[in-house]
């Protein structure tokens, strides 16, 4: 449970996204697909970065390692800045040393994630290997201990196993322990838990969560909000590739200053009683080559007003928190209460 | 009574053109493809048309201008029967496109209709014809040929029938695979559960989505089949004379190489270009299928 | 993983048979036989028909594959009619020619197909790509024995550094014998290469998108390990595939080779078979090349397990 | 239509094992059982939702229902007629009654098909219906659905994800069926997509009273769709009742450890449901 | 990046130029038909001075040797691989004369009834057996016995008597001629005993010649080296020879230019780019002649119109000398002018069947034929009879008489026009006999093999009798001087094309070479220079 007292950020940021721009190229020519986003990782805290599919949400994790797949998507502009190095501009070399070392991420499908032709202790001993020079005997040793700390049973036995021969959950803690071998400042973790079951979900996320305690900074994107509100500590809302909300989980879900947020939070069916009909946000994200001038949520928004039209930016509310809604001020959006 | 009508964004204008309009408008945007079929219709055309675009008749012999470089009254030369190479060559077009057409029909002819049954039911039919096809791969095609030849004579139909049985056990294999992935998409137990016969089931869904892998496949074996095509006629099983293809005038210039070394150019070039047209256009038509098969 | 390849060799057997069979039945179709060749161009009517009885020829064609059949079971291939020496001796004799040139053909079609496919799948698109596709279709259009004699003329004859015709079995002298490898394997290996190099590059250019491989790039391992280890062995299955249809391929393509340079192996032996209908030969011919395929893709079939562990645990 | 309150499915004994290895003869040496004696009825007009995690057997059990898979043992009947008797073809006239919605939007469609061709298939197979006649009622099925005519001759890879589903329905409903079993139908779909799904499925139970057998892992769709709940867990049926009961009172231990698990947005509900766990908690099994 | 298609024709032209110019000295300036004797080929090359007693000579041959056994051998070319292993009794010297071999002197009983051999003294065999009457006696009674391809060559000897350690007497029923000419080839060729009773004569055979046989690779090669105590050490003049096959003619030319072959066998169409690669060229006549061949019980041709109207639709002089470049003497003599059978007075014979498409036309008119017929010719796949038979078809072609050409093996053959006399007709290259009488029984007779129709003018088998009786050459002469006129009385069933020209190509410094007129290869004292 995050510990509510803890709002202001005492030490300094982990890594911080400022002004960050992605393009790709697409059948009606090269569009942008994540504009304008601002992010900040906190040593200790789990950031949740939320939005559906298509948001830019994914695109953005990916961004930070350039993992991109090069030709179709580019970083058009902005800075990725962990302590004083911008990723963005590191030469390549250098950025290869950092992925693993400094910042890591996982991935949402473990199934597909893990080589299916080495043994799990073989795949973490060769990233121990890599960044920290360890021979072959010590590497195996690092690599059952890191087992034993994602909490795998029998990490002796476990060690030489196939992927094939573990379960989805058990995959999962694997490419966790890959990531954290060499003790990284940050890691991004993109839907780990998305394609497995409600119970092992819960499991990785207290994963993630006793990890933070030893000072790494997580990103947890997904689109399940009960997994944000339940797991995370800050909240970042993208829609249509641009961030319309942040700040502290309690705060946003108790009154969130933008409709979109307000509107997902009411989309999602609770197992507490039965409605009569499930509130819906009607109409679609709009696609990247037909994005309106002003605010992008203007067709689907209730609240919508000619002042919508112009452009909007996102603007700092104070106590952690901004939103990017030219009504935030005289709106009161109804949350899920405390 | 229905539900709240969503706000669309507005698809493309006007109903999408059917597959194959979509298809060609896609083929003849990648120059690589589109230059192949032109080589190809153009290639259809001198082969109709040979009677009239020969300057001489392709198979007069004068054995005193023999072997004549190019130029004077033959712009490619004459062979060692100092029959017109030129005429020769555009005569020589109708075989060179019958016979790999009538290989690779032959072998999809038996490869398709096995591959699909024995990707979609697998087990023991599956088994039985994947060793048949081993087996088949194994018969060195020549001895295939010869027999096939004796049995009921020598010509160009016949060779190629034989090729063809030697190229069935490749496009068995291709369609096998394809089968066997289509197999497990979901929307064939979709269509199973509507209440589809097996038999349309393979018909309607399962051959368009094999068609990709196999088109590319087909086209592959067209180059071999010309070059098959060719070495079966040197060894008397092919083309009879005074006929000839463009494998029997390479061949035929080839053993004049010291004699008149460009004589075996023209068909050489000839064959060269027909391969490619044959793998650009494959290449081609597999990426103008489009995204609605990708995705299978 | 035993039990998988007993089965495999157990299924052989039936297989041996029906192509044995199969071999037979095709043979017997073409007309004309052996005893015309045996009887000599002089022979009179007479005469062949006598040699016809001598070889029971005359016999139904059950009967004559019974024989035969009889003959393989006890290990006895029975003897050539022409050449009146035993088939598994004469083949013994050329099979070091054929293999050795298959092999060095398949060796040149894998070292320069697959780096060649991997080059193009990595980076799908880039020039490189291009490059390698154009080259592959050309390999695969240029016919064998064109090849073959311009790689004579030019290296044998005008350069002079390798033989231009001749084989030196490699137990005689195994710098010679290689020498002269290289150029019939270049002209036998060349249409291999391209056609491996296709097939890499297609399946590497799949294994580049998955999610793996992502992983180990995200893991910030060196390009070289995430190539060399992670990208080449998923593709293995793919690209071993491929290079055991080349056995298929290559045995063909030796006939043309053994020709331009004068070697004597099976292509030859083959053709010359087929021809004079001597039917013992054709079949010990067409057997050890069935038994060939059959263990390539028995090995072939044994190294999936090794690339993909998930069918060895089965 | 059947009328309502009538049992228009019913489930008895239904069991199911798959051969896991097989020894060099090729004999089966050890076998998984994914579905063991499960029984259930759905009434028409009524929604049963199948609970459970991966690996629980629901979607095998719904492939035993439809007859996608040939049960080991048990019987399943569709409106009176015992479905898992039928011979091949009668099976295949019989299969209007009871019709499929899959998850994957982007698998259940065949690519190489128009909208027109996927939705009319079961009108041609079933009344033999072709041309525009397939056409216009092509077109009404499309409009139940909130799609329109514009969209008869687009492929697939035109639409997005909840369209795509939306087409699946279509599709479904063309036969005319009684009961339409869901497979997970919206666990693919984003938030607001799901619920204007949900509330299409709902609209159509309410106007054409379909009976719906939902199967599902999300705890918090099966409570704004389902009247009664079925709760597997490795196989065998756990607990099962109307669905209040179910939420309110769990009586089973895993039903009540699957309901803790679930993230709730709201921290009062969070707290509400904690204390559920607290009276009987279960070891931490590690998935 | 170049358009893919320019870039990929650059290179196939590229790739195609080098083939042009490596091919011995620029492209272009191929050349028709030129003058009929070819200039700078020779007909022998005399002993030179230096030779290198222990140089090595190698020869590149088209086909291998079927056995190494001169009696089991199925190739009618198996004796070129066998001169140098086996002496014959008597052997037939570069000018058609035969000479004394094992045999030092013969003489024939006056009725023709028999003949008797006197024995060179002091010969052994290869496995140290002394050659004498008994081993010649064993040998030739194995080469008449039913196993024996070459039984029907050794016909008319009903017996064979040693009549003393070194004297062998052979009672024959006619032909004393005939058989000498015979003992000349492989039924002459005597086997040692010992090894006959060994066995295994097929690979390892043991005979009384210059060479024994050192290695043979089936299909490949066969070395020989000098034997020790052969009698006549004058021949000896290499000390190693290795024959190979090489059925490819290019690979053939490619050894040679390689330096890996001394000398090979070309076709015609390759002596001028030999020359120009700098090569040597042997060529002379050989018994080896193209011929058109007809079924004469079949229909058309039963009619002598028919077969005459065909005979002058062929235009001989240019086959021989246009499409084979002057390498085939167009003639109807069914023996080479080398031969003492030949009659110098008809010549070429071209005015008794000249090249007449009108008269051609007029004749098949005659013969109820005016818009000419069709029929199927088979002939077989090597490329030289190939493209001489396309050159009849086209020439027929002119008359209106349809040929199609039916490409078939040796033996297809054999079964199709001699055995089930299914076809029509056959283009043929008529492979040599040491003795004129050879094309008689082999080819014109009734009985011959290659006449499947069974008809010959009573005439000429009247006079065949005769021809194969005297001994003398002088005696025989007259008698086939006067088959030949009949023959172009009668028009026969096989025509004679051209004669063919043996053409073999040679590096510098080989020497003591000539054309053999049987048509074989005898490289009875070859010699090769250092550095040869």
């Amino acid at each position: 449970m995050p510990d509510p007292a803890n709002t202001e950020p005492s030490n300094a940021p982990a890594l911080t996204i400022e002004g960050l721009r992605i393009s790709a190229a697409t059948e009606h020519g090269r569009v942008d697909v994540v504009d304008d986003v601002h992010l900040t990782l906190r040593p200790g805290r789990i950031t949740g970065l939320a939005g559906e599919s298509g948001s830019g949400k994914t695109v953005t994790g990916l961004a930070v390692l350039r993992l991109l797949a090069e030709p179709t998507l580019r970083v058009e502009s902005g800075r990725i800045l962990l302590g004083d190095l911008d990723l963005a501009r590191l030469p390549r070399g250098e950025l290869r040393a950092l992925r693993g070392r400094r910042v890591s991420m996982v991935f949402q499908e473990p199934m597909t994630s893990l080589d299916p032709a080495f043994t799990v202790g073989t795949l973490i001993g060769e990233v121990l290997r890599r960044h920290l020079g360890m021979d072959r005997r010590a590497a195996r040793e690092r690599a059952v201990e890191l087992l034993d700390r994602v909490g795998i049973p029998e990490p002796e036995k476990r060690v030489d196993s196939f992927p094939f021969q573990l379960s989805g959950g058990m995959q999962q803690r694997v490419l966790i322990a890959m990531a954290v071998a060499c003790g990284p400042d940050v890691l991004i973790a993109d839907e780990p838990t998305t394609a497995l079951d409600v119970t092992v979900q819960a499991q990785i996320l207290r994963l993630l969560r006793s990890l933070t305690d030893d000072g790494m900074a997580v990103l947890l994107v997904t689109h399940d909000l009960g997994v944000l509100a339940e797991h995370c500590d800050d909240l970042v809302v993208m829609y249509a590739g641009q961030v319309v909300e942040t700040g502290p989980v309690d705060d946003v879900l108790a009154a969130p200053a933008h409709p979109y947020t307000a509107g997902l939070l009411a989309a999602v069916p609770s197992t507490a009683r039965r409605v009569e009909r499930l509130a819906t946000i009607p109409g679609t994200v709009p696609p990247p080559h037909l994005l309106p001038a002003g605010c992008r949520f203007v067709a689907r928004c209730p609240h919508a007003a000619p002042v919508c039209e112009e452009p909007v930016t996102l603007e700092d509310a104070g106590g952690g928190r901004s939103r990017r809604c030219a009504r935030a001020a005289e709106l009161d959006l109804e949350g899920v209460g405390r | 009574m229905t539900t709240a009508t969503a706000a669309e964004p507005e698809l493309v204008s006007g109903p999408t053109a059917g597959p194959f309009r979509r298809f060609t408008r896609r083929l003849v945007r990648q120059p690589l493809a589109f230059g192949s079929l032109l080589v190809i219709v153009l290639l259809v055309i001198t082969a109709l048309a040979a009677p009239l675009l020969a300057p001489m008749d392709p198979n007069a012999t004068d054995l005193v201008a023999r072997n004549q470089p190019p130029g004077g009254g033959h712009l490619l030369g004459t062979d060692d029967l100092g029959r017109d190479l030129l005429s020769r060559l555009i005569y020589g077009t109708r075989i060179t496109l019958m016979a790999p057409l009538i290989a690779v029909g032959v072998g999809a002819l038996i490869g398709v209709p096995a591959g699909l049954i024995a990707g979609f039911w697998g087990r023991t039919p599956d088994w039985l014809l994947s060793r048949l096809a081993d087996a088949m791969l194994s018969l060195p095609s020549l001895v295939l040929a010869m027999a096939i030849v004796a049995a009921r004579g020598p010509s160009t139909v016949n060779a190629m029938t034989a090729v063809g049985l030697a190229f069935s056990p490749r496009i068995f294999r291709v369609v096998r695979g394809a089968t066997m992935s289509v197999r497990h998409e979901v929307f064939i137990d979709a269509s199973r559960a509507i209440g589809c016969t097996t038999k349309r089931l393979i018909a309607v869904h399962v051959l368009p989505n094999v068609a990709a892998p196999l088109i590319v496949q087909a086209t592959v074996l067209l180059g071999f089949g010309v070059l098959a095509e060719a070495g079966l006629s040197f060894l008397g099983v092919g083309v009879q004379p005074p006929e000839a293809s463009w494998g029997v005038l390479l061949r035929r210039g080839f053993d004049n190489l010291y004699m008149a070394p460009f004589q075996s150019i023209p068909s050489g070039l000839a064959i060269t270009v027909l391969i490619l047209a044959f793998q650009f256009l494959g290449d081609g038509m597999r990426d103008s299928l489009g995204k609605e098969l990708r995705r299978a | 993983m035993a039990g998988y390849a007993v089965r495999r060799l157990l299924t052989a057997v039936p297989l041996l048979a029906l192509i044995g069979f199969g071999a037979f039945m095709l043979t017997f179709m073409i007309p004309g036989d052996v005893a015309a060749t045996i009887a000599g161009e002089s022979a009179t009517p007479q005469r062949i028909e006598e040699v016809r009885r001598q070889l029971g020829l005359d016999d139904s064609a059950l009967t004559q594959f019974g024989r035969w059949a009889g003959g393989v079971l006890q290990g006895d291939l029975g003897t050539s009619m022409i050449h009146r020496i035993a088939v598994t001796q004469m083949i013994g004799e050329r099979l070091g020619v054929t293999v050795s040139l298959v092999a060095f053909g398949l060796l040149i079609a894998v070292l320069v197909g697959v780096p060649a496919g991997l080059v193009a799948g990595l980076r799908p698109g880039r020039w490189t790509d291009r490059l390698v596709t154009v080259l592959t279709t050309l390999g695969l259009a240029v016919p064998a024995f064109w090849l073959a004699t311009i790689l004579i003329i030019v290296f044998a004859i005008n350069l002079g550094m390798l033989p231009a015709t001749g084989f030196v079995p490699i137990t005689e002298n195994p710098l010679r014998w290689l020498e002269s490898m290289i150029l019939p394997g270049l002209a036998i290996g060349a249409a291999s290469a391209a056609d491996v190099a296709r097939q890499s590059r297609s399946a590497v250019a799949e294994t580049v998108g998955r999610d793996h491989v992502r992983t180990s790039r995200a893991m910030g391992l060196r390009p070289r390990s995430v190539v060399g280890r992670h990208v080449l062995k998923n593709s293995g299955i793919p690209i071993v595939t491929v290079a055991s249809l080349q056995v298929e391929r290559l045995l063909g393509a030796a006939v043309v080779v053994e020709l331009m340079f004068a070697m004597p192996g099976l292509g030859q032996l083959t053709v010359s078979a087929v021809r004079a209908r001597d039917i013992p030969t054709i079949q010990g011919v067409v057997l050890t090349i069935a038994v060939v395929v059959i263990l390539v893709n028995l090995l072939v079939d044994l190294s999936y397990a090794w690339f993909n562990p998930r069918l060895r645990k089965r | 239509m059947s009328t309502a309150r009538e049992v228009v499915l019913r489930a008895t004994g239904l069991t199911k094992r798959f051969t896991t290895r097989r020894n060099v003869l090729g004999r089966a040496v050890e076998r998984l059982t994914a579905v063991e004696d499960v029984s259930f009825e759905l009434r028409a007009g009524k929604t049963l939702a199948l609970v459970g995690e991966s690996g629980s057997g629901k979607s095998t059990t719904a492939r035993l229902v439809t007859a996608l898979e040939k049960p080991d043992a048990g019987t399943v009947e569709v409106c009176g007629t015992e479905w898992t008797a039928l011979g091949r073809s009668a099976l295949r006239r019989e299969r209007r009654r009871m019709q499929m919605v899959f998850q994957d939007p982007y698998a259940s469609l065949d690519p190489t098909k128009m909208v027109v061709h996927t939705v009319g298939e079961p009108l041609l197979v079933h009344e033999g219906v072709r041309g525009q006649e397939r056409d216009r009622r092509v077109a009404d099925l499309l409009e139940r659905v909130g799609l329109s005519a514009r969209h008869l001759h687009r492929y697939p890879y035109e639409f997005s994800g909840g369209q795509r589903q939306r087409i699946a329905i279509a599709r479904a409903l063309a036969a005319g069926p009684d009961i339409i079993v869901a497979d997970e139908a919206v666990s693919a779909l984003d938030v607001s997509t799901q619920a204007q799904v949900l509330n299409l499925l709902l609209d159509l139970q309410r106007d054409s009273g379909l009976a719906f057998l939902f199967i599902s892992h999300d705890l918090g769709v099966v409570r704004q769709v389902a009247d009664h709940v079925a709760v597997m867990h490795r196989g065998r049926l756990v607990e099962s009742g109307p669905a209040d009961e179910i939420y309110e009172s769990p009586r089973e231990a895993y039903t009540k450890s699957l309901l803790a698990a679930v993230p709730e947005v709201s921290p009062s509900r969070r707290r509400e449901r904690a204390g559920l766990v607290t009276e009987s908690s279960t070891g931490e099994v590690v998935g | 990046m170049a358009h893919p298609i320019r870039s990929a024709l650059a290179i196939a032209v590229s790739a195609a130029l080098v083939a042009a110019c490596g091919g011995g000295g620029g492209g272009g300036g191929g050349g028709g038909g030129k003058g009929p004797k070819a200039d700078g080929t020779v007909k022998n090359v005399p002993l030179a001075s230096g030779f290198d007693k222990d140089g090595e000579f190698s020869w590149g041959y088209t086909i291998e040797a079927s056995s190494l056994d001169p009696h089991r051998g199925t190739s009618g070319f198996d004796q070129n691989w066998l001169f140098p292993v086996y002496d014959r009794l008597v052997y037939a010297a570069p000018d058609g004369i035969l000479k004394p071999m094992l045999a030092t002197s013969w003489e024939a009983a006056e009725d023709g009834g028999s003949v008797t051999l006197k024995l060179r003294e002091g010969v052994t065999f290869h496995d140290g057996t002394p050659m004498d009457a008994a081993a010649v006696k064993t040998s030739l009674d194995r080469a008449r016995d039913d196993e024996s391809v070459v039984k029907s060559d050794l016909a008319t000897i009903q017996d064979v008597t040693v009549a003393d350690d070194h004297t062998v007497r052979l009672a024959l029923s006619g032909g004393a001629g005939a058989i000498l000419g015979a003992l000349a080839d492989r039924a002459g060729m005597i086997i040692s005993p010992a090894a006959i009773k060994k066995g295994g004569l097929d690979t390892h055979p043991v005979g009384a010649g210059p060479y024994t046989m050192v290695d043979h690779k089936q299909g490949d090669r066969v070395d020989y080296g000098r034997y020790g105590r052969y009698w006549d050490p004058s021949v000896q003049r290499v000390a190693k020879m290795t024959f190979r096959v090489m059925s490819d003619d290019q690979t053939r030319l490619n050894a040679l230019q390689a330096g890996e072959l001394s000398m090979a066998l070309i076709r015609q169409n390759q002596v001028e780019p030999a020359q120009r690669m700098g090569l040597n060229v042997l060529a002379g006549e050989s018994p080896t002649f193209y011929a058109f061949t007809v079924n004469n019980a079949r229909k058309p041709f039963g009619d002598r119109k028919v077969r005459l109207a065909l005979n002058l639709a062929i235009d001989r002089k240019a086959i021989g000398e246009g499409l084979l470049d002057g390498f085939c003497t167009p003639q109807i003599q069914p023996w080479p002018s080398t031969s003492w059978a030949y009659d110098e007075k008809l010549g070429a014979g071209l005015d008794k069947w000249p090249h007449d498409p009108a008269r051609a036309k007029k004749l098949l008119a005659e013969a109820g034929y005016p818009k000419g017929f069709t029929f199927t010719a088979l002939t077989s796949q090597t490329t030289g009879i190939a493209a001489v038979a396309e050159a009849v078809q086209a020439q027929f072609a002119k008359v209106g008489v349809t040929m199609k050409i039916k490409l078939v093996d040796a033996s297809q053959k054999t079964r199709m026009f001699d055995v089930e006399k299914s076809a029509d007709a056959a283009l043929i290259s008529y492979s040599p006999t040491p003795d004129p009488q050879g094309v008689l029984d082999r080819q014109l007779l009734p009985g011959a093999a290659g006449n499947p129709g069974r008809k010959a003018s009573d005439e000429v088998v009247r006079l065949a009798g005769e021809a194969g009786d005297a001994l003398d050459p002088d005696d025989r002469a007259p008698v086939f001087h006067k088959i030949m006129a009949e023959l172009i009385d009668y028009v026969p069933h096989s025509v004679p094309i051209c004669m063919q020209q043996r053409t073999e190509a040679f590096r510098d410094g080989v020497s003591g070479l000539a054309v053999n007129p049987a048509g074989s290869r005898d490289f009875r004292g070859v010699a090769v220079t250092k550095g040869g």
